[in-house]
């Protein structure tokens, strides 16, 4: 990972800003439930052309081969827009797969077309709800003529809709693999399941389905190895998508409490949400705060697998749970009017809420957190 | 007729049991939303026909009468049933109004037409940009010869698309010297000419609520509640019934089974976090019972609700959304799927009871407008 | 137990509010680090002639012969007036203990005394922290020339520094054995520990301490159940306590928030201040709600074991938590001054705590309400 | 004088653990209350001619200069430790002042008196019945030849008995329009004749505060700090420093040695439903952390600190009240027992935590006060 680039970032806070005020995806988000467009890919290609696919990709395959840092402020930015696209699965959490194997031709190939908007892999590991760390495989790799056979159900694949292909995880014999299965492979079913914000989950049914050996990015340890890094870069990034869902939430109740009156005066004049609107900032700023220095310790510090999974988890419990707290504060301050469809404030706590349980909810992140600390007591004393 | 109180709680709860068991129509069990009339009008009048429909209405009015504890029952089998909610604004407002501020003849017309089925209400109260602050209202009524002609809006309206009459708070003074003064309670027939509706969707994408417009909406004198400009007064009783109604534990008890059937088919019985944050909602809930059983009983001895009955409003929507909120949690990456979730043959709903359990703090005068309410009227603190 | 009479109970209100308005406690709770008089002879001859010590004794013994209901109305009095001489442990968990006893002639003596305030016998069964169901008896029981020999520790006992006497459990090989222990025995020692409210439990040491067999008051199951279901009656009338100590401390908040001035406003004038007084008016009428509930139950209707237990948990609890919010936000709405030793609102934290405490806290009650919730569950499926 | 800041923080904090370890004496460690000064003059000293005693002032004013990392590995080593809470307004807020608003005499006078433990000061700010309302002391200073004569009396003075410094507010222009105008801030030594004072116990019977009384006080122009009648502003600039130092990770730090070391000793590690509410309270104060980092970055930068400030106490304060009261419950019958309290060979006085956070959300300014500061300044709400 590179150095952080102050002119990069300043560059792509400048593009991202734009994007945000430019504001095309809110009516989207909105018609979504009558669209099933959660994947645009003329938005997509506009997510490439601004090079926010390639952040974290090599220059070797047309990325800028940067770090969390700059992957972040793009994601911040997305979650302010409310964009609906994949973001965060595809530029982050399957770019920090391919990346590390990015000198092989097959990896290689996919990151070109991911940074080029061309390809659309998306990380299918999961089996079981809430084991987002993907520890459990029971999907069976099986040697065949012209290939490797999969077989298994893989669940809670966010981005499954507008996938172009999927990693696979599976097991030969007790040895793991991780393999590339385009979308269109025979054998690859993927059903839909409707999320609270308007997006969908895939479960990803593997019959039969036969890839070419090729198409073995990796085995063994290195499976966990690339998996582990990459789901705590994800973890990291969707935590910054939620600062940026829970601070556009923040101003939209600050206006309205500024504007909205009651009784005769400014509802924001009333001593109570004025404090209730303060612990909301407070948990903002804690929020902030822990983001930016987990980016900065993931960035720079050597740490260990542990720490990092510590830290990753530190984050995305932070910022879940103050996304959640002000998205539902957000209703409450709109009163009537913050319930209704009409109002952009629902967009917004959806959003938080299957952001929030992307990648583990807060309770699980902390249960992770604490796994971690009473490993690291215990080899400490 | 029974006399329901005379069973035992025990023999009461198990006829309760069985009856919602068996007669409740299995499609709508559990319904995420509220139910429409034409879905629940055969239960509506089958509860009816068996004296079921009114639990907490005085027997000679066609209700049950039932103890505080006996309510208790019923409302919790109700809610392990998974009984929907139907339009109920006639059985919780507008019957115990009538019965307490209405006249004879209205009595007569209306409450048995509640009872039957025959009268589906609802509530126009709030205004647009009124909010919680209800007595800023703008509608307006003149009398003219033997008819009220009624002007203005009423937002918020929840069920209006399906109600057969709405109740009304107009003006029908407009130089009254306070903004409480010269208000009048009427009563409306939604077929009426001049009336119109606009659905309005709520967060979950369901229409709960409506706008409702009218444009030179004529009702007889005979439909004014109570005195000329002295509406205010019914709107504050009601206000009690509406307190007592959304402070019952009747929606709480709804999150709560859902919470207990997810919580057993993920395991989460078995893990000790869980179950600590459980039983503390748990108590919450049971000693919510206590408090309401006291406010219940009060209006059983006939005696009215003061501003105290806000703590219950304020308590039960609050624990129906800590309910809620565990219930995502308890879901985890399930807690963010549409619909029926099927949990090892168990469906479960589990957004419902966050979307159902949002607009409680907001409706019938905000939590906070409770608790300036019982700062003011019953710690009596300074303003 | 009898039917609630109104008469008993007016009367009683009335003497209790002329004890709490005469307020003569509270002096002497603030100087009981200085004096250690949490026992005071002549106070408590005065609740004995009051007859507040014979509510739940026969009136064969001298008492009246009422419930949990009578009780209850003293023991909020007492709460209120912060009176520190042990009530609880003596005028209703020792006197539930031995009223079913009350037929044979030492424990009809030993009722007789406590009555007439000559005798305060206090139980001493609990062994390990937070066994508040004293269901531990490590004290063994071994017959000797002259009666029974006892040996064992006994911590937790509340009411210790007034005791004339022990309520022992201890086993005799499987067999459980209740036995009376005076204070006066050799071989019976006992260590005060002080308490945060300037009381003490006592910590009772039994080195071969021999009484005589008529001493054993009960053995067998009986011992559980006497124990049971007087632990049971303690926890609702120490909710009851801690129910007169929320009350009164509700009101010296309202009170000070009526007439301190800041910022040349009322502070009670503050709505964040009034929301937070409305929220623990909340929990005091839950709390009084609640302890009325169970005291009905527990009067009135034929409960289970298990029920019983339940109902005085959810009293216990939730008293507690009330006392403990009601007292410690009474701190902060007092101010500096609210901080200080000089002011009542700390003699009223510190009595809230103990209380809450004793016998269990609501953490321990919810976790006995959530077993035996699991057991009439599992019963009932 | 080393730079700390070169160390790695592994090796800094293996130096300093290793440091407060050895040197503080056993018989304060985890002491209860504030040490007094006779008890920590030694160590005071001690740490002063090792460089440690002012880890957070510049380095050419004789302090550590720490990066705000390091300064935190230092207070969680010092709360490791169980180092005592010396009297430190010299080195926390006077110090700072001197820096940024004190001329060079002042500066050259007082700073190395704090560094070496010679002078000790106390704060004289509060005034009877003013409360969270500082504006409105009565205090007065008049100019009488070379000296201003001080008259009035200050309250809540921590440890005033043991200092030999008071830094006072108090009214120089009784006709200034505004009441934070004509306020300013004098410097005073507690030996000038007209000074009594008067102890006040506090809730655990300690005797921490104080009641200073100053009876035609003297003291020489030249300890005015700033500009004449231009206190407030110092004053402000003063409170900026006492919220970043309440609102430390410090004191929670302290609850959460405590919070550890009673769990581990009860069994409490292996209890899932305990670990859930510690883990979250452990992230809380991680967090915390961060933010803190954040503040102390911005001083580091030379920049000054603006309201938002405020919200560092706000956090501090109520998540050391929700550690104290963890403390408590996780202590079960022995969280009422007072002084230590033997938990198989580990001593914890379990009360302490909780008397010690409690008036941590009423002085500088109350949490209240804190949150109207931040709902005004910082979110721009209308009042």
């Amino acid at each position: 990972m590179n150095q952080p680039d102050n002119s990069h970032a300043e560059l792509l806070a400048q593009s991202v800003s734009a994007y945000v005020q430019h504001g095309a995806d809110l009516p989207r988000v909105r018609a979504l439930a009558q669209t099933q467009l959660e994947f645009d890919p003329k938005q997509w290609q506009e997510l490439a052309d601004l090079g926010w696919l390639g952040i974290l990709a090599p220059e070797s395959c047309g990325g800028l081969g940067l770090g969390l840092a700059e992957v972040a402020i793009v994601a911040e930015g997305l979650g302010r827009a409310l964009t609906p696209e994949p973001y965060t699965p595809v530029a982050v959490l399957a770019a920090a797969i391919l990346t590390p194997l990015a000198g092989a031709t097959l990896p290689m190939a996919i990151l070109n077309d991911l940074v080029a908007g061309l390809a659309t892999p998306v990380l299918a590991a999961q089996e079981q709800a809430d084991d987002f760390s993907a520890q459990l495989v029971a999907t069976v790799a099986t040697p065949q003529t012209g290939g490797i056979q999969l077989d298994g159900v893989k669940s809670f694949v966010v981005g499954a809709a507008g996938a172009s292909g999927f990693l696979v995880t599976a097991h030969h014999e007790q040895e793991p693999l991780l393999c590339w299965v385009p979308g269109e492979t025979q054998g690859c079913h993927v059903r839909l399941i409707p999320l609270a914000d308007g997006r969908t989950a895939g479960e990803v049914r593997l019959d039969h389905a036969l890839v070419s050996e090729a198409h073995i990015l990796a085995r063994g340890a290195r499976v966990r190895e690339l998996l582990d890094r990459a789901l705590d870069y994800a973890q990291v990034i969707t935590a910054a998508e939620l600062l940026g869902v829970l601070k556009k939430t923040q101003e939209m109740s600050l206006e309205y409490m500024k504007t909205r009156i009651q009784f005769g005066k400014a509802i924001g004049s009333f001593q109570v949400l004025q404090h209730r609107a303060v612990d909301l900032l407070i948990q903002q700023e804690l929020a902030a705060a822990v983001l930016a220095e987990v980016i900065q310790e993931m960035s720079h510090t050597p740490m260990s697998v542990e720490s990092r999974a510590m830290a990753a988890s530190r984050a995305k419990a932070r910022c879940a749970d103050a996304a959640l707290m002000i998205t539902r504060a957000a209703i409450q301050f709109h009163g009537a009017i913050g319930f209704t469809e009409d109002c952009d404030v629902g967009l917004y706590v959806k959003r938080a809420m299957t952001l929030a349980a992307y990648l583990g909810n807060s309770r699980a992140h902390r249960q992770r957190y604490a796994r971690l600390a009473a490993v690291g007591h215990q080899e400490a004393a | 007729m029974s006399d329901w109180n005379a069973l035992s709680d025990e023999a009461f709860r198990a006829q309760a049991r069985e009856y919602f068991e068996r007669e409740f129509p299995a499609e709508y069990k559990f319904l995420a939303r509220r139910m429409r009339w034409a879905e629940c009008r055969d239960w509506y009048q089958k509860l009816s026909r068996k004296g079921w429909i009114a639990p907490n209405w005085p027997i000679e009015h066609g209700g049950m009468g039932l103890s505080p504890t006996k309510l208790l029952i019923f409302y919790e089998e109700i809610e392990h049933a998974g009984v929907g909610r139907m339009p109920d604004q006639g059985l919780t407002m507008v019957g115990p109004t009538l019965i307490h501020f209405g006249n004879a003849a209205q009595r007569a017309e209306y409450l048995p037409k509640i009872i039957a089925g025959e009268a589906v209400w609802c509530q126009g109260y709030s205004e647009p940009n009124a909010g919680s602050d209800l007595a800023s209202l703008h509608t307006e009524a003149v009398l003219d010869g033997d008819d009220f002609v009624i002007n203005g809006s009423k937002i918020w309206t929840s069920m209006a698309h399906d109600a057969t009459h709405i109740y009304v708070l107009a003006r029908t003074d407009k130089q009254a010297r306070k903004r409480q003064e010269g208000i009048s309670f009427l009563l409306v027939d939604m077929k009426t000419p001049g009336i119109t509706l606009r659905t309005i969707r709520n967060i979950a994408g369901h229409e709960e609520f409506c706008q409702v417009f009218f444009d030179n909406v004529r009702t007889p004198q005979s439909n004014l509640v109570g005195e000329l400009n002295q509406g205010w007064t019914i709107a504050k009783g009601l206000l009690g019934f509406e307190r007592l109604n959304i402070g019952s534990p009747r929606r709480p008890l709804q999150a709560m089974e859902k919470l207990e059937a997810l919580a057993t088919a993920r395991g989460l019985m078995a893990d000790p976090a869980f179950v600590e944050r459980l039983t503390q909602l748990k108590l919450d809930l049971a000693d919510h019972n206590s408090l309401y059983r006291r406010f219940v009983d009060q209006v059983r001895r006939g005696e009215s609700l003061g501003p105290d009955v806000s703590m219950l409003k304020v308590w039960s929507m609050d624990t129906y959304q800590r309910l809620s909120e565990l219930v995502l949690e308890a879901a985890g990456e399930y807690g963010v799927m549409t619909g029926d979730v099927d949990f090892d043959g168990t469906a479960i709903d589990v957004l419902a009871p966050f979307y159902n359990s949002r607009p409680g703090t907001i409706y019938g005068g905000s939590n906070e407008i409770q608790r300036n309410i019982l700062a003011k009227y019953v710690l009596q603190l300074p303003s």
